[in-house]
């Protein structure tokens, strides 16, 4: 899967490397290189497994990656920072139905913990700190009326927050699919859904490039892309089985998870609301114009 | 005391048979020298009877009982005299060490060194590091050190190799006191011919390899011994002239 | 007859103030080689990623002298001294126990070989479950790193003892506990003394692998922060105070050597 | 020498033998919960699964092929380096203040840099292998050279050695002893770096396989692929040791192995 | 060929002041011997002239030249023969080292090579290392090494402390033959009074500290010296007798 150098391109195609998280949110790229999509735009795509967000967006301003795949927050420091990223398309939406969708707060079943006010004061533990998971967990539990100042954050991979709740390390977990059907099987109660509750229609996660790519490639890409998005969310269970090419998910776990929206529309108004409430937990130091970040 | 028999030593890796078969014993409160070609194994008997390296066949018994490891109340002077003192301790930590290993009290251990220190003519540089002495005198600190521990038996391999010969010769004057005033078992490797006729109530002569003993020979001169008197002696040039002889066959031999 | 005793006087002065200058010099000369070379890279080339010292200066002038030296520096450089101390005793103990004992060794070597070969990173979740999210876990991650250099280094010493202050021991009845004290150690000391000064360094990169799991404070956790936020000037401020705190540490550690190693340097040892 | 061998072997087993156990009781009975830490035995059922994939193979491979050309660069390169360093007076003064300043440095942090200049792939493990176990080795080195006996080195000059023999003849295999540990050190090192930059640049390799194991919840999977890489350690030492003893054979520490 | 004027040296540390004015020339193709008591500063004083150490004050000249490092063509057999010799190379490889460094051609240095364990008598041990050779062979290997060099200067710390008697009279003439034959200029340090007027063509007392030249003796024997008849010269035990009252003397005087 290596390969990442530019190669002269294989019947005049242009040689693209996106850098993309294994995870769930990606399957529709993983989806669309299988159909052929980006093919039929003269796109000889890479996929690159990237480890998180800020190593696609480093990869992506360092040049290394065309295209990348990063979540609204992000995307939001980055530009902060004066990174010149800019948003292609969609990546990932969340369904906006709570109890089903991809991303949820859970404690253990026997906690006093029963609605998303009640986590004001306990320890949530997220996979990273001042990013989207924190900022919306506190939207939650302020829109319910708690005092979201008094959580307490502790950074702990998906993979490890599982454990870290049954051994009550912490008192409530912040997961994302696979692990969440993962806890909730394992008697878990969930609490808030947190992409889904408070902000509406919440665009998660995003496509962008870099200024340098030349903007037909950008096109060509964009129209792909949102083919793949398309063709994914009208075919989830094609969208199942590509994750058992490039996860290692277990299939009976894959049949059950709850997959998230892959709409090719953003929602402006749920960046600008993120941008907001990240400025306002300090995430973000001053006013994001997310007209630079989304042309 | 000490009962050497039937010893054999062969080194592995090249093979070689230091010893072949040595049989000897020294009684209780006896002082006896080896001697031998160089490379015969006079330091591989010493590390034997030691119980520092185990005999390929043969046994050694010390006090009756047979050496497995370094017996007790035993203390040797070792060849390689740099080596063996530690490089981290003062020349009087060096001394003094072995007797807080034997609890000494403080005040007698201080007696003690102060006494075998004075006794090599060290007295003066008890604080300095071994390293920051000459050759002659790390090798007095050495023998200061097995001569305060006291020992019941005392084996020494060229203790005084290193030494001019005036203080060679007070050294053998203080090794016959200390054998003389308190029965000390010795046995005493040396090159020096005369030093052996000296020295001993008997000399050991070892063969060049194969390693048997030559000569068992006593040393039959008056037991008071003197620098000026014994080696004027016409016994002792006998002596030593036959040593000399058997060392010369000793060598031829190979 | 005072003419040349103060005209000698002179000269003393004169070359101590010429070795005071020559001793500055040794030991800034090569860092400041360094930080104009890097002054030269950002002038001729803009790189997001490599700011100007200057800039670099700044951040860290505004970042580190507030309060988060007391909240994030100095809880990291609790734990990290009391990781490296367990790990300081752990293996010293351990490799003078393995270096005495061939049989130990050969029974031991394997396992401890696997346990070193696994990426503590990956260490970390399994850590996680025995020792809790608090600071038991960065502080086992930090010794589970450190305790190797100076394990190795203690066996590899204790098995080089001199042969003749073995057996020198062994006459005299020199034991067990003083045995291990006025032998094995001073003895080994000096590749002991190696190992702990590998084992800082590596400390350090633990401390900050350490934060960058179950975290919301430290220096490591900091700097990846920045990272993430690609506050790329702050970024290289921590990477920087990294550096000046593994400095500092070593240069305590070598005084430390200095004294506890007298003996070996002094003996000539060294002046190669 | 021979008898040596079996006699570690033996033992060996015996010490990796008794870890397993441990690990599955800890497991079945233990403090632990099965499903976190899965017991040995199915551990091993899903190593011996994994073995049989092709994609295992090529991962492995590539992590190798990383590792072993990041640590010959780090090596060479911090041998002439500690070599000049520590034989040339005045030097060592010079670089101490350098060397304690980068040497702490975490390759992670460097991690940026390394995306930047060679995005996720090889280049960015080598950067961070070498980088990480160039200072292992040059400590050692250090240490060694310093290590060289007063007496034998006044023998060398007074023979009239030059500098290079001086070197060949007596430092290098006075620092010998030194630069095998810090081998060792350093392939360990470099090792976990190789697997480190995989897990978080996700360069191609073992680790990128632990990552995907581990952010998919597949924890045996991912603690199999773990045990290989304490595997591949152990077979890694087990060389370096083989060569220590070629090397080493004249010195205190192997000749004293063999039963005296 | 070799001037030593007004040297003086100081260890730091502790200071100890181990040679205080030491004057004394060896002309070339000499073999003048030093002899003094254990720890006056006999080893301090090769060092100097072997240019391994600086003096604090004083000057040392070989063949005119002022000595700063080790001057080329001399070799040394240091006291300390057990650390001098280089434990990871054989026998063989010590001895031949130094030639390689001189690039004497490949046969040439086997003949040397073997002609000098030959006539230390290792001859068959040269593929062993030190550390399997008794004390006395380390101590002959380094004298090959040496001897193999054909030096123009040698400089020996009392070379023959750890052989036996027979083996040192051996090597004693070998010295004597080395000297004679290739006209090497040799400072030869021992505590053996007797060697000393053996072998030397003066013989050179060293006080005890502080360290001054006490004498510096002509040896008027007739040049071809022999074990047997030299040593019963009635003048050879006239000069013995009177060294061994010097050294009585220096030691008598610190
Ligand atoms: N570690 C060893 N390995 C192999 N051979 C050895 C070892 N030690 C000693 N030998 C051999 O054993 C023989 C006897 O050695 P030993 O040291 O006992 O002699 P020695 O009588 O003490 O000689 P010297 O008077 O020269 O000290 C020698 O031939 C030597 O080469
Ligand atoms: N490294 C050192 N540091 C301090 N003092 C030293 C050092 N080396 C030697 N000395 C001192 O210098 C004096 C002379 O030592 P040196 O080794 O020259 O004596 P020597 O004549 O060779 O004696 P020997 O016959 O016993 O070998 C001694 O008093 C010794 O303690
Ligand atoms: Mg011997
Ligand atoms: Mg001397």
């Amino acid at each position: 899967a290596c390969g990442s150098q530019e190669e002269p391109a294989a019947g005049g195609k242009d040689k693209v490397n996106a850098g993309v998280i294994a995870i769930v949110d990606t399957a529709p790229i993983h989806l669309g290189k299988a159909k052929g999509f980006f093919d039929k735009q003269n796109i000889d795509l890479t996929i690159t497994p990237v480890q998180g967000g800020a190593a696609s967006i480093s990869g992506a301003v360092g040049g290394q990656f065309q295209f990348a795949f990063a979540n609204t927050t992000s995307l939001l420091t980055a530009t902060e920072q004066g990174l010149d990223v800019k948003v292609v398309t969609n990546g990932v939406a969340s369904t906006g139905v709570p109890g089903k969708d991809f991303s949820a707060v859970l404690v253990k079943p026997d906690s006093p913990v029963k609605t998303a006010k009640d986590l004001a004061g306990k320890k949530i533990s997220v996979n990273q700190l001042k990013n989207i998971g924190d900022t919306t967990i506190r939207a939650a539990v302020r829109d319910a009326g708690g005092d979201p100042d008094s959580i307490e954050f502790v950074e702990l991979a998906f993979p490890d927050a599982p454990a870290a709740l049954e051994n009550g390390r912490v008192d409530a977990i912040w997961v994302v699919e696979p692990f969440v059907s993962q806890a909730l099987s394992r008697g878990a109660r969930p609490v808030t859904w947190n992409f889904a509750e408070p902000v509406e229609d919440l665009t998660v996660a995003m496509y962008f490039t870099t200024g340098k790519t030349d903007p037909d490639l950008v096109k060509r890409f964009t129209a792909a892309m949102n083919e793949s998005l398309t063709y994914a969310q009208e075919h989830p269970e094609e969208a199942r089985e590509a994750l058992k090419t490039y996860t290692k998910i277990a299939p009976e776990v894959i049949a059950k998870i709850y997959l998230p929206k892959w709409g090719t529309e953003i929602n402006r108004e749920s960046v600008q609301e993120i941008a907001d409430l990240a400025q306002g937990d300090g995430v973000l130091k001053g006013q994001v114009d997310v007209d630079t970040l989304i042309p | 005391m000490l009962e050497v028999s039937g010893l054999r030593k062969v080194y592995e890796g090249r093979r070689v048979e230091a010893l072949r078969e040595v049989t000897f014993q020294v009684d209780a409160g006896e002082l006896v020298c080896v001697i031998g070609p160089s490379g015969c194994g006079k330091t591989t008997l010493l590390r034997c009877v030691a119980g520092l390296m185990p005999p390929t066949a043969g046994s050694v018994k010390v006090a009756g009982a047979a050496v497995t490891g370094p017996p007790p109340r035993m203390a040797v002077v070792f060849q390689e005299y740099g080596r063996s003192l530690f490089p981290w301790m003062t020349v009087r930590q060096n001394v003094e060490l072995p007797l807080k290993e034997k609890k000494v009290p403080a005040v007698r251990r201080n007696e003690l060194v102060a006494g075998s220190l004075a006794a090599v003519g060290l007295a003066d540089v008890a604080d300095a590091h071994p390293w920051q002495l000459s050759g002659g005198m790390q090798q007095r600190v050495a023998i200061a050190r097995a001569v305060a521990y006291e020992p019941q038996v005392l084996l020494m391999d060229e203790p005084f190799a290193a030494v001019d010969a005036q203080t060679r010769a007070d050294l053998e004057d203080l090794i016959l006191v200390l054998w003389r005033d308190m029965g000390v078992t010795t046995l005493f490797v040396t090159h020096d011919i005369d030093e052996a006729v000296y020295l001993g109530q008997r000399v050991i002569v070892l063969s060049g390899s194969p390693t048997v003993v030559m000569e068992d020979l006593k040393i039959d001169l008056p037991p008071e011994r003197d620098q000026l008197t014994t080696r004027s002696l016409s016994r002792f040039a006998d002596l030593r002239g036959h040593l000399y002889a058997q060392i010369q066959r000793a060598r031829g031999d190979r | 007859m005072t003419g040349p005793e103060t005209v000698r006087r002179k000269d003393v002065r004169a070359t101590r103030t010429g070795r005071t200058a020559l001793r500055v010099l040794t030991v800034a000369g090569v860092p400041a080689l360094l930080v104009i070379s890097w002054q030269l890279y950002s002038t001729v080339s803009e790189n997001f990623y490599v700011p100007a010292p200057g800039r670099v200066a700044r951040a860290f002038a505004e970042t580190w002298f507030s309060e988060r030296l007391l909240d994030d520096v100095l809880p990291s450089l609790a734990r990290l001294l009391a990781g490296y101390a367990l790990a300081a005793a752990a293996g010293v103990g351990l490799g003078v126990a393995i270096g005495l004992s061939p049989r130990l060794r050969a029974a031991a070597e394997p396992v401890l070989e696997f346990f070193r070969a696994i990426p503590p990173p990956v260490l970390v979740p399994l850590i996680m479950l025995l020792a809790g999210i608090g600071d038991g876990t960065k502080v086992l991650v930090i010794a589970s790193g450190c305790v190797w250099p100076i394990l190795l280094n203690t066996v590899e010493g204790v098995r080089a003892l001199d042969e003749v202050l073995s057996d020198t021991c062994r006459m005299y009845g020199v034991r067990d506990l003083s045995r291990l004290r006025h032998l094995v150690l001073p003895g080994a000391g000096p590749q002991i003394m190696a190992g702990l000064r590998q084992a800082l360094s590596i400390g350090i990169i633990l401390m900050v692998i350490s934060e960058m799991f179950a975290s919301s404070s430290g220096l490591g956790f900091t700097i990846v922060l920045f990272q993430r936020g690609f506050q790329i000037p702050e970024m290289w401020s921590g990477i920087l105070l990294l550096g000046l705190l593994g400095y500092v540490l070593a240069l305590l550690l070598r005084r430390l050597e200095r004294r506890v190693l007298s003996w070996h340097h002094g003996r000539g040892v060294g002046r190669a | 020498m021979r008898r040596g061998t079996g006699f570690r072997v033996a033992y060996g087993a015996a010490g990796l033998g008794g870890l397993l156990v441990a690990l599955e009781a800890v497991s079945r009975l233990g403090p632990v919960d099965e499903r976190f830490l899965p017991p040995a035995s199915e551990i091993l059922r899903a190593l011996a699964a994994e073995l049989a994939t092709a994609d295992l193979w090529t991962a492995l491979g590539e992590t190798m092929w990383g590792w072993a050309l990041g640590l010959a660069i780090a090596f060479c390169a911090a041998v002439a380096t500690g070599m000049v360093i520590g034989s040339v007076p005045g030097l060592r003064a010079a670089t101490h203040s350098t060397v304690e300043f980068l040497r702490p440095i975490p390759s992670v942090a460097l991690i940026p840099l390394a995306t930047l200049l060679f995005g996720a792939s090889l280049g960015s493990t080598l950067l961070l292998v070498v980088y990480a176990s160039f200072w292992q080795v040059l400590i050692q080195v250090l240490y060694g050279v310093a290590d060289v006996d007063a007496v034998a080195h006044d023998t060398a000059r007074s023979y009239g050695l030059s500098a290079w023999s001086r070197i060949r003849h007596l430092v290098w295999p006075t620092a010998l002893p030194y630069v095998m540990t810090g081998l060792r050190l350093a392939a360990a090192v470099a090792f976990i770096l190789a697997i480190t930059a995989e897990l978080v640049v996700g360069s191609p390799g073992l680790g990128l396989s632990i990552q995907a194991a581990q952010s998919a919840g597949a924890v045996t999977t991912m603690y199999a692929l773990v045990v290989l890489a304490g595997l591949v350690g152990v077979a890694v030492n087990a060389g370096v040791r083989a060569l220590e003893r070629r090397v080493l054979a004249w010195h205190p520490s192997v000749r004293g192995e063999a039963p005296r």
